[in-house]
């Protein structure tokens, strides 16, 4: 069944987000370092920076944004039906989902970690590993979740939250003996509560991260690549820097002069 | 651009769809069960004559009542723990939404019990039965066929409620339809199909209540 | 709970901000739904056979779905047929349709509770039906109706928690929000869960007192 | 029956029917400004359903009834009879007053809002005149006091006694009265029939249903007996009580008490 | 006034009180086995209370009430009376049986069901044998073919002889019977009383609160007038309705009908 168009303007997205003077972009608000709320009360984390350098190539003004609130479930309905122009909310780059929206240059390439309680039972991977199904792993809600635990653990079993802090939650009352989940949230979380959690020492199941954008405009997909792509190899690269050293405590690689490194 | 509905990606996760409709079902019918009990003892307790007891019943009913579920679920699954007392996922929803249920029936049943004639109860004391066997025997078949109505409207409700239980991973409707949602993005087709299989499902409970109210006597 | 008690002073003003929203969109929604629901009620109690389907139909659908798949409808169908509504409009729109159906079909049975008696007594003295609704029908309807209502608006004040899925920052989303900072889960839940109780054994203190005032005669 | 050219009610051969049963089968009745009429007859004889038939509180299948020259209830034209409009049933339901057995007062408003509404509604009068024709006729029937009582706070009779005044308060050409005692407690009842005659005496015109023969024998100016939907007598209450000619309506006298 | 050594029910200075009104002021009655005694005397002077004391349904403050020489609804000890348990209770009222004004019948149970509950419960009888009980006394009252109706599908007289069929099977010692026709139709009246009437004949041993002063007449070995919670008159009916002593007893007969 096709249904009407929304939102579509003529003249396209680019020129849209101009004469309105403001960029809408979807994210979300409980998950640091990505994209949560700080003391003040103000949106801040990674993904919100990648969002304001797309602001600043627009506006020279980082802060001409109105940020809109959604689920993990809400990202490709709110850009598929025009709620938002972009969202930048740690999203997965799969296949399947490029067929619904067009995604962005990639910002970060993330992995997968397994956080275990200091002292617990277990004191590392190999001995999850040695004590097959007695373990259980809480994750996120994902299709993939459980997958994704096997390829690491094959007879773990699997239990799966819809937020973070239920997932840790999980881990601190004693239902799960481990959580996996994204290796930068979890060395988020372990900074935050240092000595109570350790790391297994085992990192896989890569994933890279993107904005994505509505499909069939050329031109915005364009002006945001732009934008992003600059900030991690060209002239806006120290607001990348600064952002990076920010939420995830190390330096990116600088950008080498010379030979541009993508075609290389 | 057009948004086109593509129900093929739903289709393929029909039958989690269905083992989640079975696992909410079996979960409201446990709670409800559990519920009825508590919701009867509470009822006795809240139209007797012991001061004691109608407090605490209706403590219990202003306490439950108005909590959201979802507080009391995860209250139930994680702060249970720290009291010495594990339950596993289902049971532990199953006992919060019992707990739920419960406070719910005790309300219906109270008006239920108002309801019955005094003389009739008078009657029964008057042919020598006991304050017991008054209870068991006259009152509360007279409350029960009063209540039936508003019991179903009660089982309807926690089945739908269920659907909280999504939020300790388990596996029932509604954790199932959003996990095709982060899958797949067919957020509309795939609340189409879980809210036709709600809305199928109650109409069914509805309809199944209706024929067992049908069956009792009339009077 | 000292570390508590810190970390609730600071996040004062968003929960203050959740809670107002909370408090706001369950208002919202009762009284939309109030004025939807008398029509669905009068329709339900008096329209012929044809009229009176299709608003069973609509009471019937809305009864029979989770309160958290008709706040996902309202905010995705209106953008897919072109009209974009924001996510408190959205959620106020979800939980209106459903208030709406509940306290239609509370209407419906206060109406017709009513002794046909009195909308005999009401037409013999030559009220048209308009006339006969407005000043004897529905006040004697209101009436009996004032508890289950009262009920309804508690629900809507749990029901408002999930407008969090759709990013209304109502008190559970506020309250996810601070616990997505600090991770005192327990805590917090517990804490919004009085804040939860403390509004709605408020509303019933209220519908009580108004029970009291109205339901003397 | 009437002697009259213009009778103020005109009765032609009104058939009803619930379902399959018919309940009126043609009855024909007149009556005068000024008469009081009582119809009296066994239970399940069509007394009640004649009455709201008259107020258009049913339809009806056949035949017509006329008010003071108007034909009621419905308009025919090309062959076809069709119901009124709301409006319209409503502007002719308050040419009549009914009083029903069950009071149907209204509970939310007192006894002064009772009366008041009509007059406010229908009428269309300002709130202050409404207001002291509420209280004349409250007077008159006895209730000066409690104007502003609410139902629920009045005695069965008192009840019946601010349902007289509403129906009467609205000035309608003709008041109906359908057994306006026999939900009220023996001591209650000669209160009612009271105020009744009063207003028979003051000239209005009346058509009671009543099952209290002595009543209708004092109060009425002709007697109509009704027997299974059809009128089977109608004379003076001299002649139907003292020398009916009608098989069954001796039958009836004789097994009816009082 | 008994003239037996042991009569089998015996009342003695009975005084109740709701809050601070004093409804029973002292009340002495003796009955015999074979007595049919009925109670008359206008509203609210104390006779249905004085009937729910036997039966226990209600406790008083002062004197005693025996049944076959066991003092019933209390005991005494140390100088003080407890009310006795829950079970003793019930173990005492199943030695009277009652029927009310209203009937009630249990809605949920068969007019045999209604019968059979005491006789299961309350005697511990097989259900086969509770059954043809049931069946046997249903007959008796004329509503053999009835048993497996439900209340709500029998007329008010029908259903007020389950009452009494229910209240009889269980074969006490004394039946007590409180206006047991006054909330049916005129018509229905009758079969009840006959009803009464041939368990009177059959020897049973009754204590009747009524209005019907014919009935009370026809059936009582003794009529008892109650004035202001106290006995006024009791003698046997040809005195207490052709030559009154009490003066209040003389007015109440002249002004009640029939
Ligand atoms: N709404 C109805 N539907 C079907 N039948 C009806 C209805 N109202 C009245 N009837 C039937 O119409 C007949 C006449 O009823 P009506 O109430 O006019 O009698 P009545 O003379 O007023 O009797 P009563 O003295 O008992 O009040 C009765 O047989 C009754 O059962
Ligand atoms: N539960 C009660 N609480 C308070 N007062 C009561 C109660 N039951 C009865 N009374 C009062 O006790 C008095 C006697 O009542 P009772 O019902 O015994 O009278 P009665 O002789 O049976 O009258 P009737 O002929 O009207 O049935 C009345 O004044 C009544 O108002
Ligand atoms: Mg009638
Ligand atoms: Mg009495």
């Amino acid at each position: 069944a096709l249904l009407p168009a929304t939102g579509a303007s003529a003249q396209g997205k680019l020129k849209e987000v101009l004469s309105r003077g403001k960029l809408v972009v979807g994210t979300g608000s409980t998950n640091p370092p990505w994209h949560f709320r700080n003391e003040k009360g103000e949106l801040v984390g990674f993904d919100i920076e990648i969002a304001k350098i797309v602001a600043q190539g627009l506006f020279d003004d980082p802060n001409k944004i109105e940020f809109v609130n959604q689920a993990s479930d809400a990202r490709i309905p709110n850009i598929v039906t025009g709620k938002v122009d972009i969202a930048c909310q740690f999203v997965t780059v799969t296949a399947a989902r490029a067929q619904q929206v067009a995604f962005t240059v990639p910002y970060y390439r993330e992995g997968v970690s397994l956080m275990l309680v200091a002292g617990g039972p277990y004191a590392d991977y190999a001995a999850m590993k040695a004590a097959g199904s007695k373990v259980t792993v809480s994750v996120l809600q994902n299709v993939f979740a459980e997958k994704m635990v096997k390829d690491a653990l094959p007879e773990a079993k699997v239990d799966q939250f819809e937020s973070v802090d239920l997932m840790y939650q999980a881990l601190n009352s004693g239902r799960a003996q481990a959580a996996a989940t994204d290796s930068s949230s979890l060395r988020y979380y372990m900074k935050q509560n240092a000595g109570r959690y350790v790391d297994s020492g085992y990192s896989w199941n890569p994933q890279t991260y993107s904005c994505i954008v509505k499909q069939g405009d050329p031109d915005w997909l364009n002006f945001v690549n732009v934008a992003l792509r600059e900030s991690m190899t060209g002239t806006t690269f120290p607001v990348y820097k600064a952002a990076y050293e920010r939420w995830f405590g190390e330096t990116p690689p600088e950008p080498k002069i010379g030979f541009p490194q993508e075609f290389r | 651009m057009e948004y086109s509905l593509h129900f093929g990606a739903v289709w393929a996760s029909f039958d989690k769809l269905l083992s989640g409709l079975a696992i909410g079902l079996g979960l409201a019918v446990v709670a409800v069960a559990i519920g009825t009990v508590l919701g009867l003892l509470a009822a006795f307790a809240s139209v007797g004559p012991y001061r004691l007891l109608r407090w605490a019943a209706a403590f219990y009913v202003s306490l439950i009542r108005n909590l959201p579920l979802l507080v009391l679920v995860l209250l139930a699954y994680f702060a249970l723990p720290q009291a010495g007392i594990t339950l596993d996922k289902y049971q532990s929803f199953a006992g919060a939404l019992a707990l739920y249920s419960g406070a719910y029936l005790t309300e219906v049943f109270r008006a239920g019990l108002i309801s019955v004639p005094k003389g009739v109860i008078e009657a029964a004391r008057a042919i020598g039965l006991t304050r017991l066997q008054t209870n068991v025997s006259v009152v509360a078949p007279i409350m029960l066929r009063n209540a039936l109505p508003s019991l179903g409207n009660t089982f309807i409700g926690m089945f739908k409620d269920s659907s909280i239980a999504a939020a300790i991973a388990v596996p029932e409707l509604t954790f199932e339809a959003r996990k095709i949602n982060v899958d797949t993005f067919r957020v509309i087709e795939t609340w189409t199909v879980a809210s036709g299989l709600y809305i199928a499902a109650c109409v069914v409970i509805a309809a199944l209540l209706r024929g067992l109210e049908r069956r009792f006597p009339k009077f | 709970m000292q570390a508590f008690l810190d970390q609730l002073w600071i996040a004062r003003w968003p929960l203050w901000e959740g809670l107002l929203l909370t408090i706001g969109s369950a208002a919202g929604s009762i009284l939309f739904g109030t004025l939807l629901g008398v029509i669905v009620g009068v329709q339900l109690a008096y329209a012929p056979w044809w009229l009176r389907l299709p608003f069973r139909i609509y009471v019937d659908i809305m009864r029979g779905t989770p309160v958290l798949v008709l706040i996902l409808a309202a905010y995705y169908i209106p953008a897919v047929a072109g009209l974009s509504l924001g996510p408190t409009q959205a959620g106020i729109l979800a939980l209106t349709l459903f208030a709406g159906a509940h306290i239609g079909e509370l209407i419906r049975g206060s109406l017709q509770a009513i002794q046909p008696g009195q909308a005999e007594a009401g037409r013999s003295i030559g009220l048209t039906f308009p006339q006969l609704l407005a000043y004897v029908l529905l006040p004697q309807a209101v009436r009996s109706a004032l508890p289950p209502w009262i009920n309804t608006g508690v629900e809507l004040i749990k029901g408002s928690s999930l407008l969090s899925i759709i990013g209304v920052g109502e008190l559970l989303l506020k309250t996810q929000e601070v616990i997505g900072r600090n991770f005192m889960t327990i805590q917090f839940y517990v804490f919004a869960g009085i804040l939860y109780l403390a509004i709605n054994i408020a509303l019933d203190q209220l519908g009580k007192a108004v029970e009291r005032r109205v339901g003397q005669h | 029956m009437s002697d009259k050219q213009h009778p103020l009610l005109a009765i032609r051969g009104l058939k009803k029917q619930f379902g399959a049963t018919e309940v009126l089968k043609g009855v024909d009745l007149d009556l005068n400004k000024g008469d009081v009429v009582s119809i009296i007859g066994s239970s399940g004889s069509g007394k009640t359903t004649l009455l709201r038939c008259v107020n258009l509180l049913e339809e009806y299948q056949g035949g017509e009834i006329a008010l003071d020259g108007e034909t009621i209830g419905y308009r025919s034209g090309d062959g076809r009879r069709r119901r009124l409009s709301d409006r319209e049933l409503s502007r002719q339901r308050a040419m009549t007053g009914m009083v029903f057995q069950s009071f149907n007062l209204f509970p939310h408003l007192t006894a002064a809002g009772n009366v008041m509404l009509g007059l406010r509604k229908v009428l269309k009068l300002p709130k202050a005149e409404a207001r002291a024709i509420a209280e004349n006729w409250l007077a008159r029937v006895g209730l000066a006091a409690r104007a502003d009582h609410y139902p629920s706070q009045l005695s069965g009779g008192q009840q019946q006694r601010v349902a007289i005044a509403r129906a009467l308060a609205m000035n309608p050409k003709l008041v109906l009265l359908d057994e306006v005692t026999s939900a009220l407690d023996p001591e209650l009842v000669q209160e009612v029939l009271n105020t009744v005659k009063g207003i028979a005496d003051d000239g209005a015109t009346l058509l009671i249903v009543t099952h209290e023969m002595r009543f209708a024998r004092d109060v009425s100016s002709r007697v109509v007996f009704m027997e299974q939907g059809r009128i089977a007598e109608d004379g003076p209450p001299a002649q139907i009580f003292g020398a009916p000619k009608n098989a069954r309506l001796a039958e009836f006298l004789r097994t009816t008490r009082h």
